[in-house]
């Protein structure tokens, strides 16, 4: 098993990462430039992190960028890693990583439904998976407000004994 | 050749929980098949985003609805990992009793509905009233039967009830006795064997490929990948126990798993009772005012824990703020769930479609969150 | 629902309504999570099938179908589609507070928050989620209803189909999707 | 044949309903007592199949609704013929031929109504169930047609009246012991209770042929697997456990044989539809292979017994 420290370096070494941190007990968070990311996946799956635990993203709205947010595990050794990359939000484009991780496939499928990424070589891609006839900007950005969207939508119940009176029940129980 | 196209749910007897398989079928072989997720979306990932950080407790639960401890059990170790927050002792041990009464829970469920699939009722019926009785427990500690809010950041919502060890230790007793009836009757069943041997096999190139963990990856691949073990949270590196593996993985060595996983289960809560500290604290305050103004110091971090269908986690992010800036929920099914089924539900019967829903563990909520 | 006050049923109604009231046979149809206490409810701990109450396969076979709480747009088409299939007298029951108005989900973009809208709600079963003895106890308060008429959900909703299509279509857009493999 | 026999066969239709109903319900009952709980009223089948007759119900054409009614139809002459204890409505016309043409009737009748509702899950499940009558036909024809030769009769009556008087010793199954468990076999396999129920498995195929019925056509399949039913126990009970000298022992061995089915269908799970015909083919019409020769070339257990 290796250590927490030896993987830094390692990282730190064939990575040149742009900031690394040890965010929670035996996890090494790493940002690198978008287009590190696949390099950096294939040199740590080598490395025996075989597992994608989940491929996300994070909409900093302030910043007008999306982080994509990869984290992978070992079980040799143990230790999680969060490889972050951030892409410009007005061309939200990047690459598949399916050819190495074919699990992300779905992953990638749902970033872009809820955030509009679209990565490229990504077949399935323009198939809707959670939502369906959707009809306004992708949900989980930060500028999609829910509360207005769910008022225009679905009605709200007025008052509570509205249902009682309507059906003439409510006094016998 | 006459394919003809078949929803496999939403509503199906033959499926768990509001999921749907759509596939092309030639007579009763599956010739292409692809999961359809979201019926039970209900947009948890933003609505986290509008609630505070103790105000999220009351919605968490309801992402994996069979065990929903877990999800309190990742979100109060990545709040505390994010804030640095030091649990105290007899918390740690509190949690991996309820997190094992819920590993029982589930596990004795997903027994039971193998009933489903395959038609053997009676199981299913014996399995949902014992589960009952672990239900009965919760009900003891936090007064509700399926969504408890117990494992908050900081600690546990409060001590155990008085005697509640002595109810605990009963139940597993009486559990034991029941448990070899269940073996009798579903695994040593010959007709089960028919059904669920050698079908629905789980390679262990497909597992690494797929990323699934939990009760496939163990038995597919021989080893003991149990994050209890690899990376041990709460106190799980003070108990013994072992991981059953196995390393040929059809649906068949997957129920025996999970059966003898319940015994692991049984004997870690033993342990447990009989480790835990008499008395000590069993929170600390988050915050030193309201805890509903408690801000958590900004940071990005990812929680984990094993659950009985594999590795599931939060990915957390604060920026400093009231509100938590975003969850990402990993479902542990979700490997399964979706490209698993698309990919490897082929050349399997109509009939097997609902006995890889059961054996892999897919829990419909925790894909569409 | 608005109810005539007298009970204007024909004897061979009111014996009609006898058998309707005890074999109520229900959709397997887990909509939320509510469905995690339908398992116990029906099994051997609390028994459903004591008032003549089973799980159907098909909402043809079907008399009630059992709304287990939060509905998202994605399912309520099928569930509308499944109403619409069902033969009447049918009967619909609301499970837990996200079907009377959104409970916890109340501003989510993907449920809706009021059932009645859409559907002729009989009953609603309050609670997040109920548990099986509040299950029982409705089913039971369900069973009462239909024996003395009053569970006529069903004909208000052959009356005022307009309304209910016209609130279907506004919060869904479209209720029947043509092609489910998007291929 | 004069207007007497009709109001007989009325009657017998009449008694029958209310029987098997009743015992279906008491059934019920058992099952639920396997699964330790307590279980529907025994008289919950009557309530549930007049509830079905009193709902609307959806025709999807013409083939649909005529399966049904022609189905209902053949089933029921089919009742009319079987011996009860001795009793025939129409005397003489108990041939095994006639009723398993008859009762064929009634099949294809049912096969027809649910293809005709267009449902691809109704036909898988006719599909299945087609197979599914194969499987179990050969073997049980095999023993059938031994006893045939053996005791050259045909009728189920007469079948029935030799086996009695010699108490249990007089019993085909006990006779032919190979040829009585390929009987009760198929009985599981003819009354579609598990292991061999896959044709109507509610979490494969969601009920299979019954997918599109509600209502009142839902109300005539319960109906007609009522006498479906009371045909098939009968058949077996008649050729196999001598049916019955009186109507009591009649009605109580066949209440003991279809609550045996219950019992063994309540801890059991279901075959695939490929397993269940490989199984017939295997143990039961080996069963029944071996069953045939012993009687046929040594007369064991017809011409030297006792």
């Amino acid at each position: 098993m290796n250590s927490m420290n030896s993987m830094i370096s390692d990282i730190k070494a064939a990575l040149s990462p742009l900031e690394t941190s040890e965010p929670a007990f035996r996890q090494i968070a790493a940002v690198v430039k978008p287009d590190g990311i696949h390099g950096a996946l294939a040199y740590l799956k080598n490395k025996g992190f075989t597992q994608l635990c989940i491929l996300t993203c994070i909409d900093w709205i302030e910043d007008s960028q999306f982080e994509l947010v990869y984290i992978l595990f070992s079980w040799t050794d143990g230790i999680h890693i969060q490889l972050r990359a951030r892409i410009d939000r007005e061309k939200p484009f990047f690459t598949t990583v399916t050819d190495i991780f074919p699990g992300a496939r779905y992953y990638e499928r749902e970033v872009h439904e809820f955030f509009g990424v679209e990565f490229c070589g990504n077949e399935d891609l323009y198939k809707p998976l959670f939502l369906e006839l959707w009809d306004d900007i992708p949900p989980l950005r930060k500028d999609f407000d829910p509360q207005a969207y769910s008022d225009s939508k679905f009605p709200m119940r007025e008052n509570a004994n509205e249902f009682l009176s309507m059906t003439g029940g409510g006094d016998d129980e | 050749m006459n394919e003809v196209k078949l929803f496999l749910g939403p509503q199906h007897p033959g499926m768990h929980g509001n999921y749907s398989v759509h596939m092309y079928v030639d007579g009763d072989i599956i010739n292409k098949s692809r999961p359809t997720p979201g019926f039970l979306h209900r947009g948890f990932e933003k609505l986290m985003e509008r609630r505070l950080w103790m105000g999220n407790l009351a919605l968490i639960p309801r992402i994996c609805v069979p065990e929903p401890d877990i999800n309190e059990m990742v979100y109060a170790m990545g709040v505390e990992a994010l804030a640095g927050i030091d649990v105290p002792e007899k918390a740690h041990w509190i949690r991996m009793l309820v997190l094992e009464l819920a590993r029982i829970a589930v596990h004795t469920m997903s027994l039971g509905f193998i009933g489903g699939p395959t038609g053997m009722y009676t199981a299913t019926y014996w399995a949902i009233a014992q589960r009952d009785l672990i239900l009965d427990l919760f009900e003891e500690l936090s007064g509700a039967r399926i969504y408890h809010m117990y494992i908050i950041p900081g600690g546990v919502r409060k001590d155990l009830p008085d005697g509640f060890a002595g109810h605990v230790l009963e139940k597993m007793a009486e559990l034991e006795t029941k448990l070899p009836e269940f073996g009798e009757l579903i695994l040593k069943h010959p007709v089960i064997h028919a059904r669920a041997k050698d079908n629905i096999m789980l390679p262990a190139e497909v597992v690494w490929e797929l990323g699934v963990t939990g009760v496939g990856m163990r038995s597919a691949t021989g080893l003991a990948n149990d994050l209890r073990k690899v990376k041990p949270y709460a106190r799980y590196d003070e108990v013994e126990f072992e991981v059953p593996v196995a390393v040929y993985s059809d649906a068949l060595t997957r129920l025996n798993l999970k059966f003898r996983e319940i015994y692991q289960s049984i004997s870690i809560v033993r342990q447990v009772l009989e480790k835990m500290p008499a008395d000590g604290p069993v929170n600390v305050p988050v915050s030193p005012g309201n805890a509903l103004r408690w801000t958590v110091p900004a940071g990005m971090v990812y929680a984990a824990v094993e659950s009985s269908r594999g590795e599931y986690g939060y990915f957390i992010v604060s920026d400093g703020r009231e509100k938590p800036y975003r969850i990402a929920v990993r479902g542990a099914s979700y490997p399964q769930g979706l490209l698993g089924i698309e990919k490897y539900l082929k050349g399997y019967r109509i009939d097997d479609a609902s006995l890889w829903m059961d054996t892999m563990g897919v829990c419909s909520p925790e894909i569409d969150r | 629902m608005v109810l005539d006050e007298k009970d204007n049923r024909s004897p061979w109604e009111k014996i009609g309504d006898y058998f309707s009231a005890n074999s109520v046979w229900m959709k397997w149809y887990c909509t939320g999570c509510g469905a995690i206490e339908m398992p116990p409810t029906m099994t051997s701990r609390f028994d459903m099938e004591r008032l003549g109450m089973g799980p159907m396969a098909t909402p043809r076979q079907a008399d009630v179908l059992l709304i287990t709480g939060y509905l998202s747009t994605k399912t309520l088409r099928r569930v509308i589609y499944s109403y619409e299939q069902m033969n009447s007298p049918r009967y619909v029951v609301g499970f837990g507070s996200c079907t009377v108005n959104g409970g916890i989900y109340y501003d989510s973009y993907a449920t809706i928050n009021r059932l009645d809208m859409y559907l002729p709600v009989d009953l609603y079963i309050a609670g997040c989620m109920p548990r099986p003895e509040a299950i029982m106890n409705g089913f039971a308060k369900l069973i009462d209803m239909i024996k003395k008429g009053e569970a006529r959900g069903w004909r208000h909703y052959q009356e005022n189909y307009e309304w209910y299509k016209k609130n279907q279509l506004d919060s869904l857009g479209e209720v029947i999707i043509k092609d489910e493999f998007h291929e | 044949m004069n207007a007497m026999n009709f109001v007989y066969g009325f009657l017998v239709l009449v008694a029958v309903f209310i029987f098997q109903t009743t015992l279906t319900g008491i059934n019920r009952k058992v099952t639920a007592r396997l699964q330790k709980r307590y279980g529907a009223r025994w008289y919950q089948q009557f309530l549930d199949i007049f509830k079905a007759m009193r709902k609307d119900s959806t025709s999807h054409g013409w083939v649909f609704d005529f399966g049904v009614i022609m189905a209902l139809g053949g089933i029921m002459a089919t009742v009319i013929f079987i011996p009860v204890a001795g009793f025939e409505a129409f005397p003489g016309l108990d041939n095994v031929f006639v009723i398993s043409y008859l009762l064929a009737v009634g099949m294809l009748g049912m096969a027809m109504s649910a293809a005709g509702s267009g449902n691809p899950w109704a036909s898988i499940g006719v599909a299945r169930a087609l197979t599914n009558m194969l499987a179990y036909d050969i073997p049980l024809m095999i023993v059938i047609f031994t006893m045939i030769f053996a005791f050259d009769s045909a009728s189920v009556g007469e079948l029935a009246a030799m086996q009695q008087g010699m108490g249990v010793l007089g019993w085909n199954a006990v006779r032919m012991p190979l040829g009585g468990i390929v009987a009760v076999i198929a009985l599981l396999g003819m009354l579609g209770k598990k292991p061999f129920d896959s044709f109507i498995a509610p979490a494969e195929i969601a009920s299979g042929p019954m997918v599109e019925y509600g209502g009142k056509h839902l109300g005539f399949m319960f109906i007609l697997h009522e006498f479906m039913t009371f045909i098939e126990v009968s058949l077996i009970l008649n050729l196999f456990f001598g049916g019955g000298a009186t109507i009591w022992e009649y009605m109580l061995k066949y209440a003991v044989l279809y609550t045996f089915t219950t019992i063994i269908s309540g801890v059991m799970p279901r075959f695939k539809i490929d397993q269940a015909v490989k199984y017939f083919y295997r143990v039961p019409l080996a069963m029944a292979v071996v069953q045939g020769l012993v009687v046929i070339f040594t007369g064991l257990g017809v011409k030297i017994w006792f």
